[in-house]
């Protein structure tokens, strides 16, 4: 197997005293797809915050393409072509649509591409195209999801990291942005997916990751995602049948 | 029975965003409710919008013992008995301990509490376990301990009606199991409960009625044991069933 | 560890508490010159205004640019009823205190609407406006000239100004202590914990039953309290009452003071009032050169001593005597 | 009232509106991108009018005006700059950063103002006038510098809001003041926007100096008051809305020419200042501002 395009090495992270990764280890290979699941707060966007920067790691190594890229700032890792589309679609709301996407080509590596970026976005999402002058604080939910996904792409990524794009969205817009996610997919951007809604998932990534309390308790392939599929269900809900759920989840399901 | 709290038709905005979206439910005596639902489903706004912290509902009604709170000073709700923790482990960083839960020991109730206040705070403490660390400034506690330290805040001040927002979040499992013994033992002393929780082994075990929320709109108010098997509320956490993966159970 | 490390850190504490009285007392009979004596009346009525600053600016973490103003009302108060109506100073003084609570009270409501920097900005807006309805206001207090002559403090035909302004001397000895005293006793009470607590962590105090309105209340017209009162005893003391009170120059002063001595401590504040006025009188002879060094004193404090040279002495000196491990950085609140 | 006095008004409420545009659009920049107040602004003036001073006059270099006008800027951009790493960097990751900053801009003001002093000395400077004459205008003859004063504020605001909307580096300080995080994740350097923003602020604030210098009198403390006008004016305009600063200064001058006409010197400042505590509690976003 090639070495991993993204290599995440017993990664520790926290805010202040508390500490929310314990040892976090992950491989990235290129054109894969990864995705991380697993309750609120136990560490999947910290992960993605230390991956793109926002956080230093406590202890822990992050490499990039062979090289070592933690303790980076993220304009750094921007430029190396680490991009993370962060939650709640928080843009730049008194700017227009148009502005919005070129904000996302600032790196001096993807400004040199912005028109091919900004072809490429619109092809994607031809309702950012009818509303370029538009400004973004007057898009709808899920308008402002595909622009915080096209300001990410205007990035030209070579690993694009996707936090939660669905939340809080219709399921029809749900569907637009699934199909979005495949075409740049299959132009074989290697990502990384945080998502609460697993079928989201299961269409989307080659593999699954469960993050729980800081560490990664679950790993399996598409391949193996029938029986997953099950088992997550049980995480969720707790063991059904019992009279007293099993608290143990990690555990259990390893 | 009487309700003890009503909540009646609450809707809260944020710009175009109907954050909690015409919820309406009733929780009885000694009942403990769990509410559950996806990341941004509204659970905590609706926290916010019955304590009053940091705002009150747009529109809708709130009813505590037959007492309209919905437009009530938020340190006034917290006066007639309704005591609230937060998601975020908040604590006031530069007090000890004992000074900690001494605020709501003084001000949380009105004057005609058992016992002087530090009797009150060091039972409290006692009760969550950190009855030994009254001396230690606040800020370098564990999150477990922090969060342990809010729910005593929250008890000391005596409420009839106890708001936990997601109290086993960031937990590991020892942690939570000792987190669901101490819910049952408060629940167990009376005072009616209303959950938030993503851990759902532990709001499944703990609540006697659970409502799921979806994009600020209530799903589904039902039995535990009803909850898991309802296909609306496995959608709105597993997201819909599509050709693409395989079905469940 | 941590209770004997308290204990012992207390022990002295007392001691340099009585020993501090004690030199307080005894100094005037010891002292003869005349300027150690005036800058030591100037020490204790900025260590007042400091310390109560610190209330609102330490513990309650409220940024109240307006505190100056209380100052330089209560010394307008009572310039204008002792010279213009002949006032006793006594009422005077008290008027001073009723006067700075009155306008703590008046800025406090529109405080009580607003957040953050806001406070800042709403206080410092309330000061200039102060200034310019006393400047409008000429008839009565001299205008940007000011008011002049303000008739000394007497007791019968003894003067304040007598034996090198012996009264005022001890007349500042009592402000300082009992406005410490004061203090000491309001950050000890309940009312203290709850500003605190207020402080550390605004909504959370709120919802454990803490009003916010009435404590911010009564946190503002407390500090206005010895504010006004200082403000008279200044004025009588140096006889003038000028517009300068309101100015940059004593918001700047006091702010290094408060900050040298570390916000939320009471002794700092003490402290820092105490070496500021002897450097800055110190460097009264080098012209503007003393204010480009004082602002480089500030800037190096906030750089270097976040909390303040006190708490940072302090903590050094603990470090020292006892082997704790080091700790990370206690984040200091407020301002 | 007379035709006369209301144009009178109307005229030094123009040229003080336009002097007053100029003052705050620096201050309104660094207050909308870093969310502080720069106390030191004032000072930033005074220095840049020294500096203006030190090429233009012929006791000094003699280089004249134009000249000094280019070089204050150059330097006082250079200043800013500094005065950012120094003042509001180290800080800026506090959750107190705004109250921190009024500490350390104010001594910075107390530095400057002083440190002015002591190059330059407390006497008198004025700069020699840009154009000299009369014209008529509105029916009063009106001096050649005031239509300069006019007309040279929404040059300049032009030219700084085509900087903002139009460049690259303009775009990125409108991201970094929209959502700072969002734009560290699309690489742009934030603590170099920052210092940069500080840097233009004291820049503009430089041009303003020039002005003040040559319609007034350059003392070290000249800028205090010029400053405290554009507090005023930008609280009204509104958190980071540089259209909302440009009404709000003929708004504040309008108001504050007709104050002077029937209040007299003393009482306008009261109303000035009665206004921004009014704006504070019931606007604080101001009137054009957003949240």
């Amino acid at each position: 197997m090639a070495p991993p395009l993204l290599e995440v090495k017993d990664l520790h992270v926290g805010y202040g005293e508390v500490q929310v990764l314990r040892g976090v280890s992950i491989d990235l290979q290129d054109k894969e797809r990864i995705g991380l699941f697993g309750p609120n707060g136990h560490g999947k966007t910290t992960l993605l915050k230390t991956i793109s920067g926002l956080l230093r790691p406590w202890k822990g190594e992050i490499r990039f393409a062979g090289k070592v890229i933690s303790g980076k700032s993220p304009r750094e890792l921007v430029e190396v072509g680490i991009i993370q589309v962060p939650q709640g679609n928080t843009l730049f709301p008194r700017m227009s649509v148009m502005e919005n996407l070129l904000i996302g080509a600032y790196a001096d590596r993807a400004w040199k591409k912005r028109r091919q970026g900004l072809e490429r976005v619109f092809e994607l999402f031809p309702r950012l195209a009818e509303r370029k002058s538009q400004l973004c604080r007057t898009l709808s939910g899920g308008e402002r999801q595909m622009l915080a996904m096209g300001v990410g792409l205007m990035g030209h990524g070579q690993v694009l990291m996707l936090d939660e794009p669905t939340l809080g969205l219709a399921p029809k817009i749900k569907d637009e942005l699934r199909e979005a996610i495949q075409q740049i997919a299959a132009t074989g951007v290697p990502m990384i997916l945080v998502e609460q809604d697993l079928e989201f998932l299961l269409a989307l990534t080659d593999r699954l990751l469960l993050v729980q309390e800081g560490r990664i308790v679950l790993e399996k392939t598409h391949a193996s995602s029938e029986i997953e599929h099950a088992r997550i269900l049980e995480m969720y809900f707790g063991g059904l049948d019992q009279a007293e759920p099993d608290l143990a989840l990690g555990g259990k399901i390893t | 029975m009487v309700d003890v709290l009503v909540v009646d038709k609450v809707s809260k905005l944020f710009g175009k965003m109907r954050a909690v979206d015409n919820v309406t439910f009733a929780v009885g005596e000694k009942e403990v409710y769990g509410i559950a639902g996806p990341n941004g489903a509204g659970k905590s706004t609706l926290f916010n919008a019955i304590s009053g912290i940091p705002y009150h509902p747009d529109t809708g009604k709130i009813f505590f013992r037959g007492k309209a709170i919905h437009e009530v000073h938020p340190h006034v709700i917290c006066h007639l008995g309704i005591a609230r923790t937060f998601q975020q482990e908040t604590v006031f960083d530069t007090l000890t301990v004992m000074q900690n839960v001494m605020v709501g020991a003084v001000f949380g109730h009105p004057a005609n509490g058992s016992g002087t206040p530090e009797d009150m705070a060091v039972a409290v403490l006692k009760k969550v376990g950190l009855a030994d660390r009254q001396d230690e400034k606040a800020w370098h506690l564990s999150l477990f301990d922090k969060k342990r330290l809010m729910l005593a805040s929250a008890l000391v001040t005596q409420p009839s009606l106890l708001l936990l927002d997601e109290p086993a979040a960031g937990l590991n499992r020892m942690e939570i199991q000792q987190t669901l013994d101490l819910i049952r033992s408060i629940n167990g002393d009376g005072i009616t409960i209303i959950l938030i929780e993503h851990v759902l082994p532990l709001l499944l075990t703990v609540s006697h009625r659970i409502m799921i929320l979806s994009q600020g709109e209530k799903l589904v108010e039902a039995l535990p044991a009803e909850i898991v098997r309802d296909e609306r509320v496995i959608e709105a956490y597993l997201g819909r069933r599509s050709n693409h993966g395989p079905s469940a159970a | 560890m941590a209770y004997k490390l308290a204990a012992w850190m207390r022990m002295p504490r007392v001691l340099v508490v009585i020993v501090g009285i004690v030199l307080l007392i005894v100094f005037p009979l010891i002292n003869t010159s005349e300027y150690l004596q005036h800058l030591v009346i100037v020490a204790l009525l900025y260590a007042v205004l400091a310390c109560n600053w610190d209330l609102t600016l330490g513990y309650a973490g409220v940024f109240n640019w307006a505190h100056i103003a209380f100052f330089a009302l209560g010394a307008y108060a009572a310039g204008i009823l002792a010279k213009s109506f002949g006032v006793s100073p006594w009422l005077c003084i008290l008027a001073g205190a009723a006067v700075a609570v009155v306008a703590s009270v008046l800025v406090c409501l529109p405080v009580l609407r607003v957040k953050g920097l806001y406070v800042a900005l709403v206080t410092f807006a309330f000061g200039e406006l102060c200034l310019h309805i006393v400047v409008s206001f000429s008839q009565y207090t001299g205008g940007s000239q000011g008011l002049v002559l303000i008739p000394p403090i007497t007791i019968g035909s003894y003067s304040f100004m007598q034996n090198q302004d012996l009264g005022y001397y001890y007349l500042a000895v009592a402000l300082f202590l009992a406005s410490t005293v004061f203090l000491a006793l309001v950050i000890r009470s309940h009312f203290g914990l709850s500003i605190m607590a207020l402080r550390d962590y605004e909504d959370y105090a709120i919802s454990r039953g803490v009003p916010l309105a009435r404590q911010r209340l009564l946190t503002f017209m407390l500090s206005a309290i010895f504010t006004g009162a200082t403000g008279a005893v200044y004025g009588f003391y140096l006889g003038v009452v000028s517009p300068e009170l309101f100015g940059f120059g004593y918001t700047a002063t006091l702010i290094s003071m408060v900050l040298l001595g570390g916000i939320s401590t009471l002794y700092g504040s003490v402290l820092g009032a105490f070496v500021l006025t002897f450097v800055s009188e110190f460097l009264v002879s080098l012209g503007p050169w003393r204010y480009v060094i004082v602002s480089s004193i500030i800037v190096g404090v906030l750089l270097f001593y976040p909390e303040g040279v006190y708490p940072g002495l302090q903590k050094l000196f603990r470090r020292l005597r006892v082997h704790a491990q080091p700790k990370p950085e206690d984040t200091v609140k407020g301002t | 009232m007379t035709v006369q006095s209301l144009e009178a008004i109307l005229l030094t409420g123009l040229v003080l509106g336009s002097l007053y545009a100029l003052i705050s659009t620096g201050l309104s920049m660094v207050w909308g991108t870093l969310r502080i107040f720069n106390f030191a602004y004032g000072s930033f003036m005074t220095v840049g009018a020294y500096v203006a001073w030190t090429i233009a006059d012929k006791s000094a270099l003699g280089a004249g005006i134009w000249l000094g006008v280019v070089i204050a800027i150059a330097v006082l951009i250079a200043l800013g700059m500094l005065s950012e790493r120094i003042l509001i960097a180290p800080f800026i990751k506090r959750r107190d950063v705004a109250l921190i900053a009024i500490i350390t801009t104010l001594a910075a003001s107390l530095f400057f103002e002083n440190g002015a002093q002591i190059l330059w000395g407390p006497r008198l400077k004025q700069l020699p006038a840009m154009v000299q004459g009369n014209v008529r205008f509105l029916g009063t003859m009106v001096d050649l510098q005031d239509v300069i004063v006019m007309i040279s504020a929404p040059i300049v605001l032009g030219l700084v809001a085509l900087f903002l909307y139009r460049t690259r580096l303009g775009r990125a300080i409108r991201a970094v003041e929209q959502n700072r995080d969002s734009a560290l994740l699309a690489g742009v350097n934030v603590p170099l926007i920052y210092s940069l923003t500080f840097g233009f602020s004291a820049g503009l604030a430089s041009v303003a100096g020039v002005i003040l210098g040559i319609t007034r009198f350059i003392t070290p403390t000249m800028g205090d008051a010029p400053l405290l006008e554009a507090f005023i004016v930008v609280i009204l305009g509104g958190l980071g809305s540089l259209g909302g600063t440009m009404v709000a200064a003929y708004i504040i001058a309008l108001i504050e020419a007709t104050c002077m006409t029937f209040l007299g010197l003393y009482w306008t400042p009261v109303v000035l200042f009665a206004i921004m505590i009014l704006t504070l509690v019931f606007k604080p976003t101001g009137l054009f501002g957003k949240e």
